[in-house]
C-alpha cells in the first residue's frame, strides 16, 4: 500500500456517537488525520412543522429538540412567544419554571456522564448516573405527569400548580443530591485512566471557541467566562446565588470538571428557589389557550437562554397572522459539534470518543 | 415417533432459547432512546429477562430496537443494518415515530412508519412509551417466540 | 463606516441592521473589529418577493448583540473567512432556505441529501410531493421522486 | 452409573498408584490390561477437565452477569430457570440457531478457524494444570518434564485467534482490533515470559507439579512480588478484558476483531474469552499462590478456591475501570512492566544463589 491513510465510517449507527452522528475519519495507523462529520441523520423539520400551526403548537416541535432536557427548550420558545405578544407572567410561574428547568439540566448532566463513561469504557457509571436520575425524573413525572418530553410550560405560565407532594420531594432530593454529589464526581473523577485519558485531549483554545460560536460548558471549559444567566437574565436568576464554573484548559478533562460543578451549582439554584417561591397565581388567566391560537402578532424577538449545551434560543418572526411567520432555531449543540475537526486533528481514535462525548450532542437538536 | 417427539422437543428447546435470549442492538435514533436506555438502567433493568448483553455489532444481535423517528435520510442505513443482522432478528418498534410519523408526519424527511423499512414484529405506542411498555412489549415478542408464533 | 440602510429592534431590544448585501462582508468585518467576536447564527426568511439572510452576533466581553440582516436575492458573499462556524450555518441556510455563499469552501446540502430537490423552508415548497431517499452504490446517498427508488 | 463411576475411581487410584510406582521402569514387560487400563483412565481424565473447564466457563459467566447486576444495583437475569441459571443455556440455544454469515470479502477458511484457535488452546491449556497432589480426589491429566512451558505456548496462541479472525473479516474496525491485539500481546508477552524464568529459576523445573511442590513452604508471590504484579497485570493483558479491552472495545471498534462473527462462532469467542479467564486464574495460583498446596482440604479445592479470588479480582476490574488507550498501555508494557520483570528476574536469581536449597 503506497498510500497509508484508511478511510474509516464511523456511524451512522456506532456505539458511541449518541445518536445518529457520522464522521468520516481519515487514519494513519491510530493517528486521526482528517475528521468530517456528516449530521442530518435526525433532520425532523422542526423550523417548518412549526411554522406551519399555531404558536402553542409549536411547542410539541420544541419539546423534542433537546429531548433529554426538554423543559429548558420550552423554556425559550415560551420566553420567545411571550416576549413578541408582550404576555405577562405571574412570578409564582416564573419561579416554578426556573426550579424545572435547573432540575432537568441535572437530568441532562447526569445523562452526559453516564454515556461519557460507556464510552470511555466504563459500564457502571452509566448505572449510577441512571439511577440518580431517576430520582429526578420521579420528581418531574410527579409535577408534569411524564417522564421525557413534559410539555409543561405554557405561553402565559405553566400548566399545573406543584404539589406539596412535589415540593417535599424536591426537597429531600437537594439535601441528598449535595451529598451524591461526591460521589458522582468521583466516578469518574477518580479513575486514574479516566483522568489520563482525558486531559490534553479534544482541546479547543479560546480562539476557536469563539470562532466556531461554541457556546455552554465547552466554551466555559476553555476560558471564557460566559453564561447567559448571568449576562442577560432572565426569570429571576438575578436574585439567586450562583457561581459560574471556568477553566482554562479546554480539553475533554475541564469539560468533566466544569459540567459537574455546574451539576452542584443547579442543585443550590433549586434550593434557593425553593425558599423564594411565593404564593399565588401560577397561570395568566387573561391568555387562555383557545385565545391564544386566535392571538395575532407582528414583530420579531430573540430570547437567549443557557440549555444544559450553551445558549438555546429562538428567533421568532410574526407576521401578523396566528402563524408564525419564521421560527429559526439557535441550537447549541449544532455549533458545538462544528468544531469536530479542529478537536479531533492529531488524536487518537481512542481519543473521538471522548472528545465527541464531551460535546454531549443531542440529535434532535443539532439536526433538528 | 419417537423420532417426531425428540424433534419436536428438540424445536420447543430452540424456539425457548431464542425467546429467552435475545441481544439487543445498540441502536438509538431519537428520544425514545433516552427511555431506551432508562429501561436498561438500574431501576427498570430487563437484563432480568435475558437481554443485558447489548451488541454492538449487527451480526451478533437478535433484536433491533427502533427508538426514535426514523428519517428519510436514515432509513436506508436502517435497512442496512437490519440485513446485516443474522436470522432469526426481530423488531421492536418503540414509539409513536417509528410507527407511524408521530407527530413529525406531516414532513418532508419523515418516514411515516419504519415498517416501510423493515419487518416489524411488535409496535409499542407512547410519545416516548414509558420504560414499562416497551419491557411488555419484549415480553410479548418473548411470549409469541416461545409459542413459535412470529416466523421468519 | 459601512453605511446601514435601516434599523429597528426585537422586541426585547437586541438591535437589528439592514445592510446592502454587497456589503454584508466588509460590515461584518468590521463588526468583528469592534468586539462582536462571536457568530450565533446564520438563517435565512423567505419573504416570498425576497430572501432576507441573518446574522447573530454577540460580543464575549460584554455581551451586547447585534443582528444584521441583508435583502438577499439569493447570493451573498461567505463569511467562513472571519468565523469557521459559519461554515455550517451556511450550508445548512443554503440547504433549507436556498441562500448561495459566494468562495465557501464546501457549499453542499447538510441536513438533507445531497441531491435533494427545493429548498423546505422557502414558502413555495411543495409539502405534499414527497421525495425518497436510497443508498447508491458508493455508500452515498441517491434522491427520486419515485416510491419504488427509496423509502 | 455411579457403579461404574465407583469402579472407575478405583481403577483410576490404582492406576496412578501403579503409575508412579512401577510403570517408570516397567513399561517393557508391563501386562496388556493394565496399559487398556491407563488409556481408559486418561480419556476418562480428558473428558472430565473437558467437562470440568466448561462447567467453569459456565459458571463464570453466570457470576459475571449476577455480579456485575448486583455492582450496578440490578438484579440481573432472573427469569429463565431459578434465579436465572438456565439462562446462559437459553444463550447457547439462541446462539447455536442463528445464522452463520461469513462475508464474500473475507478469507473463508482463517475466518472459520479463528475461533477454534482461540478456544482449543484454552481447553487444552486445562489438561495441562495440575489440579491436585497424587490420590484419588485429585486430577492431574499429563504430567511430564515441560508442562509450564505447554501451558504458556497454549496461553499465547489463543490471541493469536483473535488476530486472524480480525485479519480475515474484511472489516476495517476487525482490521484495528486484530492490530491492537498484535501491538497489545508483543507487549505483554515479554514482561509476562521473563517473570516466569524467574519462577522457574527458583522452582529449578518447567514441570508444574514441581513448581508447586517447590512452595510447599513458601508461596513464590512472598519472593518475587515484582513478578507477581508484572505476571498477574500481563494475565489481566492478555486476556483482553477491561481496562485492556483494545481489541474488542465496544464504544471505539463497534466490536473489534469480532465485529463480523455472527451466531455460534461469535459464541465461541465469547466463551473462549471465559475460558481464558479461568485458565489464566489457575495459572496464577499455580506459579505464585502454590497451586494445590494447602492444608486438611485435598489439592482441587484449595486449587479452585485461589483460581475463584483470581477471577473476582477479574471481574472487579472489569466491572470498575475504564479503557486506557493504546499507547499508555504500550508505555506501560515496555517501559514499566519491562523492567520490572528483569529486576526480579535478578533478585530471584540472587534468591537461588543464596538459598537455594529453600525450595
Amino acid at each position: 500500500m503506497e498510500d497509508k491513510v484508511i478511510e474509516v465510517n464511523f456511524g451512522p449507527q456506532h456505539p458511541s456517537t449518541h445518536g445518529v452522528l457520522r464522521i468520516k475519519v481519515k487514519l494513519d495507523g491510530e493517528i486521526i488525520v482528517e475528521a468530517q462529520p456528516v449530521i442530518g441523520y435526525l433532520h425532523r423539520n422542526a423550523e417548518k412543522l412549526a411554522e406551519m400551526g399555531g404558536y402553542p403548537k409549536g411547542m410539541i416541535y420544541i419539546d423534542r429538540l433537546d429531548y433529554v432536557a426538554a423543559l429548558n427548550m420550552e423554556l425559550g420558545y415560551v420566553l420567545a412567544v411571550e416576549d413578541l405578544m408582550g404576555v405577562q407572567v405571574p412570578e409564582r410561574a416564573q419561579w416554578i419554571r426556573m426550579m424545572m428547568v435547573e432540575l432537568n439540566r441535572e437530568a441532562s448532566h447526569l445523562i452526559w456522564l453516564g454515556t461519557h463513561g460507556l464510552d470511555m469504557g466504563m459500564l457502571t457509571p452509566f448505572f449510577y448516573c441512571f439511577r440518580e436520575r431517576e430520582r429526578i425524573l420521579r420528581i418531574l413525572d410527579e409535577v408534569t405527569g411524564s417522564r421525557l418530553l413534559y410539555n409543561y410550560f405554557a405561553i402565559g405560565g405553566i400548566y399545573s400548580d406543584v404539589t406539596p407532594k412535589a415540593f417535599e420531594m424536591i426537597r429531600t432530593w437537594t439535601e441528598d443530591f449535595v451529598k451524591k454529589m461526591e460521589e458522582i464526581q468521583s466516578i469518574l473523577g477518580k479513575s486514574y485512566i479516566y483522568v489520563s485519558r482525558t486531559k490534553d485531549v479534544g482541546k479547543l483554545t479560546a480562539e476557536d471557541v469563539l470562532s466556531y460560536g461554541v457556546t455552554g460548558p465547552m466554551q466555559r471549559a476553555s476560558g471564557i467566562k460566559r453564561d447567559v444567566r448571568k449576562d442577560a437574565p432572565y426569570l429571576f436568576y438575578d436574585k439567586v446565588n450562583f457561581e459560574i464554573p471556568t477553566r482554562t484548559e479546554g480539553d475533554v478533562y475541564a469539560r468533566f470538571l466544569v459540567r459537574i460543578e455546574e451539576m452542584r451549582q443547579s442543585a443550590s439554584i433549586v434550593k434557593q428557589v425553593l425558599e423564594k417561591i411565593p404564593q399565588g397565581e401560577f397561570y395568566n388567566k387573561k391568555y387562555s389557550k383557545p385565545m391564544l391560537v386566535r392571538l395575532k402578532t407582528t414583530g420579531e424577538s430573540y430570547v437567549p437562554t443557557e440549555s444544559p449545551k450553551g445558549e438555546f434560543a429562538i428567533h421568532l418572526i410574526g407576521d401578523g397572522s396566528s402563524i408564525p411567520y419564521r421560527v429559526r432555531i439557535r441550537s447549541p449543540s449544532f455549533a458545538n459539534l462544528s468544531s469536530i475537526p479542529t478537536m479531533l486533528k492529531g488524536y487518537k481514535i481512542a481519543d473521538l470518543t471522548a472528545a465527541v462525548s464531551s460535546i454531549d450532542p443531542v440529535f434532535g437538536e443539532v439536526d433538528r | 415417533m419417537s423420532d417426531n417427539i425428540l424433534v419436536t422437543t428438540l424445536d420447543e428447546a430452540l424456539k425457548w432459547g431464542t425467546g429467552k435470549s435475545l441481544w439487543p442492538f445498540t441502536f438509538g435514533l431519537a428520544c425514545c432512546a433516552i427511555e431506551m436506555m432508562s429501561a436498561m438502567g438500574s431501576d427498570y433493568d430487563w437484563a432480568r429477562f435475558g437481554s443485558d448483553v447489548f451488541r454492538d455489532s449487527p451480526r451478533q444481535s437478535d433484536l433491533m430496537i427502533v427508538s426514535g423517528t426514523v428519517t428519510k435520510k436514515m432509513a436506508p442505513r436502517i435497512r442496512r443494518l437490519y440485513d446485516q443482522m443474522a436470522f432469526p432478528k426481530f423488531v421492536i418498534s418503540m414509539g409513536a415515530c417509528a410507527s407511524a410519523g408521530g407527530p413529525y408526519v406531516r414532513g418532508y424527511s419523515v418516514v411515516d412508519g419504519v415498517d416501510q423499512v423493515v419487518p416489524v414484529d411488535v409496535y409499542v405506542y407512547g410519545c416516548p412509551p414509558r420504560p414499562e411498555a416497551l419491557i411488555q412489549a419484549l415480553k410479548m415478542l418473548q411470549d409469541r417466540i416461545v409459542a413459535g408464533k412470529v416466523k421468519h | 463606516m459601512i453605511p446601514i440602510e435601516s434599523e429597528s429592534t426585537t422586541k426585547n431590544g437586541i438591535k437589528i441592521v439592514y445592510v446592502a448585501k454587497e456589503n454584508i462582508l466588509p460590515f461584518l468585518t468590521e463588526k468583528k473589529l469592534e468586539g462582536f467576536d462571536t457568530l450565533l447564527m446564520i438563517s435565512g426568511v423567505d419573504y416570498k418577493d425576497h430572501l432576507e439572510v441573518l446574522y447573530h452576533l454577540l460580543s464575549s466581553t460584554n455581551s451586547s448583540r447585534l443582528i444584521v440582516k441583508a435583502k438577499t436575492s439569493e447570493e451573498v458573499e461567505s463569511v467562513t473567512s472571519l468565523w469557521k462556524g459559519a461554515d455550517w450555518h451556511e450550508r445548512e441556510t443554503w440547504d433549507l432556505v436556498g441562500i448561495k455563499f459566494k468562495n465557501h469552501p464546501n457549499l453542499k446540502r447538510i441536513l438533507l441529501s445531497e441531491g435533494w430537490v427545493g429548498h423546505p423552508l422557502r414558502k413555495d415548497y411543495p409539502m405534499d410531493k414527497k421525495q425518497f431517499v436510497n443508498l447508491a452504490d458508493d455508500g452515498e446517498d441517491r434522491v427520486s421522486y419515485e416510491k419504488t427508488e427509496g423509502y | 452409573m455411579n457403579l461404574f463411576f465407583f469402579l472407575m475411581s478405583i481403577l483410576y487410584g490404582i492406576v496412578k498408584f501403579l503409575h508412579i510406582n512401577f510403570i517408570p521402569f516397567k513399561i517393557a514387560g508391563s501386562p496388556v490390561g493394565l496399559w487398556i487400563a491407563y488409556f481408559i483412565v486418561a480419556v476418562v481424565e480428558v473428558v472430565l477437565v473437558f467437562v470440568l473447564s466448561l462447567v467453569a466457563v459456565i459458571v463464570i459467566i453466570y457470576v459475571f452477569r449476577k455480579y456485575m447486576a448486583d455492582a450496578q444495583n440490578r438484579i440481573g437475569p432472573n427469569r429463565v430457570g431459578p434465579w436465572g441459571t438456565l439462562q446462559l443455556i437459553a444463550d447457547v440455544f439462541k446462539l447455536l440457531q442463528k445464522q452463520d454469515i461469513i462475508p464474500t470479502a473475507a478469507d473463508r477458511t482463517a475466518y472459520k478457524v479463528a475461533p477454534y484457535l482461540v478456544f482449543t488452546p484454552v481447553i487444552l491449556g486445562f489438561i495441562l494444570i495440575p489440579f491436585g497432589s497424587v490420590s484419588i480426589l485429585n486430577l492431574m491429566v499429563v504430567n511430564f518434564n515441560y508442562t509450564i512451558l505447554f501451558l504458556i505456548a497454549f496461553m499465547t496462541i489463543a490471541p493469536v485467534g483473535e488476530i486472524i479472525g480480525g485479519l480475515a473479516s474484511h472489516n476495517k474496525f476487525s482490521l484495528f482490533g486484530a492490530l491492537r491485539s498484535a501491538a497489545q500481546d508483543m507487549g505483554f508477552e515479554v514482561p509476562m515470559l521473563i517473570s516466569l524464568i524467574s519462577v522457574i529459576i527458583l522452582a529449578g523445573s518447567y514441570n508444574a507439579n514441581d513448581i508447586v511442590t517447590a512452595q510447599r513452604f513458601i508461596p513464590f508471590i512472598v519472593p518475587e512480588i515484582l513478578g507477581f504484579i508484572v505476571f498477574f497485570l500481563a494475565m489481566i493483558g492478555r486476556q483482553s478484558i477491561p481496562p485492556f479491552d483494545l481489541p474488542e472495545s465496544g464504544s471505539e471498534l463497534v466490536s473489534g476483531f469480532s465485529t463480523e462473527y455472527s451466531g455460534m462462532r461469535y459464541g465461541i469467542f465469547y466463551m473462549g474469552n471465559f475460558g481464558f479467564m479461568a485458565l489464566s486464574a489457575f495459572v496464577v495460583s499455580v506459579v505464585y499462590l502454590g497451586g494445590w498446596e494447602g492444608p486438611i482440604f485435598p489439592g482441587t479445592i484449595w486449587l479452585v478456591v485461589k483460581g475463584a479470588v483470581f477471577i473476582f479480582i477479574f471481574l472487579l476490574t472489569w466491572i470498575s475501570l475504564g479503557r486506557v488507550r493504546i499507547d499508555h498501555l504500550l508505555l506501560m508494557g515496555w517501559k514499566y512492566l519491562l523492567p520490572l520483570s528483569v529486576i526480579n528476574l535478578l533478585i530471584s536469581a540472587g534468591i537461588a544463589l543464596f538459598f537455594g536449597g529453600l525450595f
